[in-house]
């Protein structure tokens, strides 16, 4: 495999791994790419190692004798060992591959929620959730008499942990909120959380999509029960995301999707179902998928979970301090202290798509919309939001590209 | 981008001659783009030969939605209810007078779906336009 | 896009645009790759376009404004056209996209199948299933207390017709069966079995995943509900599979994963569902896969499914033709003139993990075991099974080797 | 191949030493490759000390896994429980005497598998061995 150029400390030189960054847009501006949040580009070593595998060794997993196949299966369970590794699990039994975060949640509503919640049982979320981590809790809510409390966001944008204490003393089953929000950039205090909710007799679920590419992210430190994150949003690659869950949770969970390879044995009428991990993953794995999410593990794991989270927090400040100087411009959500690479506003008089359209003339790269938080949206009463969010890649110059455009988008159309 | 943000287009956005709510009406119907929150109502007065006499759009958008509702209404007044029923994409897209790709799309012709989901008086409104 | 060079008639010539073919085996043997049943090897241009979507237009899809995201939600949605026109939808509406064929299947168990079946209704399958069609199945009996009844399987290895006549005459309120198994290679009279069915008043669910690679399947003419497919066995690349669904149906059915995409709008308590096709896939779905699988849809057609299904059946024969002679070798399922490129078989005094073993160091990847079918090797009173499968680039000479390869593993073990 | 199929492996696979089932026994269990369909039953019986006096294997199942069976088998009479409970990975292997990829790896420690879960009087066999 072709490893990714060493680190060397300096992040100007990263975006030499990005193939996408070179690129113009459709209008002849470089591109400035400002929508990590959505989903990161990817180094080429990610790209290489998944092409290596449908190159050299494409095979199917697990039952195959022959020597692609055993090389296969060598590459898929050795990329979730460094998973493993890379989150802090206790053993790679604790890493379960789904599509995406979204799938993660919804195993553990499922599966776990199912078996452990009935009527009047209270479930935790925040204001702040991203859908992923509402819907599949409305959905069984809606099915089992289930109650959903929500903690408050202030109006700094943090969660409101003195409701939270409250919300506590109902005796709640299950806490499911997100590590970094994707709209307000708040960085949560998932340990204190946690250690609180656990405290109450709760399980916890916690939503690392955007927390995991950012910064380190250890379960045994957080002591969390269940995490979830995407590949897509960490250099790795569409279609494959990952469930951490607590082994001995996961043990007693009930199996989620049947098929093959979540099973140790099936009669016409029953099965009995197979080990952890393979206990939740039915049916044919994305194995390039995990395969390249392996690489991207390794690869920002050779830059350094620290560096990473440095340079993100430094870019981020900057961001913050330019933006705040333009008079018509409104930050959501806390100080830049605060928060990870994720910075949304509204300007005064222009819709957030008339921003991302413009923008994109100028080859800068942001989201428009409500990102997948309308009830947040609600809570700050603005019913959409442009977002600029940064990742290794990013430097000074791509910010001060964003600002230059928007003082024009305000020129043209505030 | 100049293409797309034409002087006609910031110009209504900015003094649409149809903003409003027209009650009492004959038709009206609300609606959102939910990729972006787009939420347009329009209210439509016909005379008895089914005609529209008057027509007025309300609620929040961006520009391209909003200059969309305003060059919409100015065309559908005088039209009969039948004529705006049969309007298409390239009615509206002639009327913006510019190319779109397909997110920005929505918002161009989301005044067009309220307009037909009102006269056809249907529950929700589709995207089949 | 590099597009693979264009199909000449001749089958020969196909072999160059796989690179895993042109490789070695740990042993330094040529590989000779058959075992396509369990996936399939993919083409240069699948992987090209993969590749291509990667370091030039990655991005996140639908909600976003950028060119990137433009280009990339085109890329995504183009491709699902291409495969509904593939498969003879009415409507790229009805092309759900899901991780692999199993996840079709529950997807169906989860939301139809949970709005739809009641205690006592009854589900069809058949003693072939794939275990993809039979767990998903037991795991709503348990549940839901519905009745499974099977369609039995003939000595010869098809579907005793007469038995299914028997089992319509209760009534069921679905069928679901596989096209092609993927052990006895037998394809199922699929048409004949849904309009019986339809008749009968059932809801029908076909498992495409060994047929779609093979022959040329159309659901309109097929008149089926459901058919489920994985793309990896298809040319195309790990990580997605397709539900097709009847537009009306689909409509009335009830979301199954809850997350960003697949809602209209979204509230603290609740939600309100996206539209078709939309409404089935929440969360960031498998970007680059779906392009990938887009690609190997085209190249498909490239050659032709006609012609895909004629060297299929051609090659088929010839294998059928030379194993016979080997009269310590016994083949599973009908004759040729009934199956697919699938023949499965057992050795005398020696065990199919070995058979493969020992192939392997011949280059030869066959498949060992019980593919995802115990209850079928239960039927057949024989615990595993080897299992050689052909594709459009095997040859006539893959299976000389094949044959010669066998006779070794005879001598030394038999 | 020729290390994987020595002679000593065919030729124990072909005419097994220790083939058969012991009614009474001592000690009993019985479990499955799920991957392979592999089935193996061992039988012991011990002396009042704890040591291993008798054992055989019956089922079905590769050429590894027989081997490995009859094999294991051998080395283990003469042995006490206590430290048969304590045998690995690696002493299955040497007695092999081969080396193996994972999925036939699972093929020769299944016979390990099952009469450690056997002495240890478990419910089912774990991969933990
Ligand atoms: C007949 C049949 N159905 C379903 C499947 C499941 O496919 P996947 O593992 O890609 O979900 C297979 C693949 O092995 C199959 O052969
Ligand atoms: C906080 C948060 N949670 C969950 C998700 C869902 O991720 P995915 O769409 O990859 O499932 C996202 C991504 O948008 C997110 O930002």
């Amino acid at each position: 495999m072709k490893d990714c150029k060493q680190f060397t400390g300096d992040f100007d030189t990263l975006k030499a791994e990005f193939p996408t960054l070179w690129r113009k847009v459709s209008s002849g501006a470089d591109l400035v790419y400002l929508d990590s949040a959505a989903t990161s580009q990817k180094p080429d070593c990610v790209l290489q190692a998944m092409d290596e595998y449908y190159r050299l060794s494409n095979a199917n997993i697990h039952r195959g004798i022959h020597t692609l196949a055993e090389e296969a299966t060598a590459a898929y369970e050795n990329a979730r060992k460094r998973i493993a590794a890379f989150i802090g699990a206790a053993s790679s039994k604790e890493v379960v591959f789904t599509r995406n975060a979204t799938e993660a949640i919804n195993l553990i509503a499922y599966s776990w929620g199912r078996k452990n919640l009935n009527a009047g049982d209270i479930v935790v979320l925040s204001e702040m959730e991203h859908h992923a981590n509402l819907v599949p809790w409305q959905i069984l809510a809606e099915e089992r008499d289930i109650r959903l409390e929500f903690i408050p966001v202030t109006a700094e944008g943090l969660l409101d942990m003195e409701s939270y204490q409250e919300i506590l003393a109902l005796e709640p089953k299950l806490v499911s909120f997100t590590h970094m929000s994707n709209v307000l950039g708040t960085i949560n205090p998932a340990k204190e959380i946690i250690s609180q909710a656990k405290a109450a007799g709760a399980v916890t679920l916690l939503d690392a999509a955007q927390s995991l590419p950012h910064f380190p992210v250890d379960v045994a430190d957080l002591d969390a029960d269940f995490l979830a994150f995407s590949g897509h949003k960490m250099c790795g690659p569409t279609g494959v995301g990952v469930l951490y869950g607590r082994e001995a949770l996961l043990r007693d969970m009930p199996p989620f999707l049947g098929g093959g390879d979540m099973i140790r044995k099936v009669y016409l009428r029953s099965f009995v179902s197979n080990e952890l991990p393979y206990k939740f993953e039915a049916g044919t794995g994305a194995i390039a998928e995990v395969i390249g999410l392996g690489a991207a593990v390794d690869f920002l794991s050779g830059i350094g979970m620290d560096n990473v989270d440095a340079h993100g927090r430094e870019i981020t400040q900057y961001a913050m301090q330019v933006l705040d100087e333009l008079p018509w411009l409104h930050i959501l959500g806390p100080g830049a202290d605060k928060r990870g690479g994720v910075v949304a506003f509204t300007l005064d008089g222009v819709h957030p798509h008339d921003v991302a359209q413009i923008l994109d003339w100028d080859g800068v790269a942001v989201r428009a919309g409500h990102h997948c938080a309308m009830p947040l949206h609600e809570r700050f009463s603005v019913p959409a939001t442009t977002r600029a969010s940064f990742y290794i890649y990013n430097s000074h110059n791509d910010v001060d590209v964003l600002v230059e455009s928007l003082r024009k988008v305000k020129k043209m159309l505030g | 981008m100049d293409d797309l943000y034409r002087e006609l287009i910031i110009e209504r956005n900015r003094s649409p001659h149809f903003r409003g709510e027209l009650e009492p009406n004959d038709y009206t119907f609300q609606d959102e783009n939910p990729l972006c929150g787009d939420n347009i109502r329009i209210d439509v007065r016909t005379d008895d030969a089914g005609f529209i006499t008057e027509a007025a759009f309300s609620g929040h958008g961006c520009a391209i939605s909003q200059a969309s509702s305003d060059l919409l209404i100015e065309s559908v007044i005088g039209k009969s209810v039948e004529d705006v029923k049969k309007m298409t994409k390239e009615d509206v897209l002639d009327l913006l007078g510019i190319e779109l790709g397909p997110v920005r799309l929505k918002c161009a012709l989301l005044p067009l779906k309220v307009i037909k989901a009102g006269l056809y008086g249907m529950g929700e409104a589709t995207d089949t336009l």
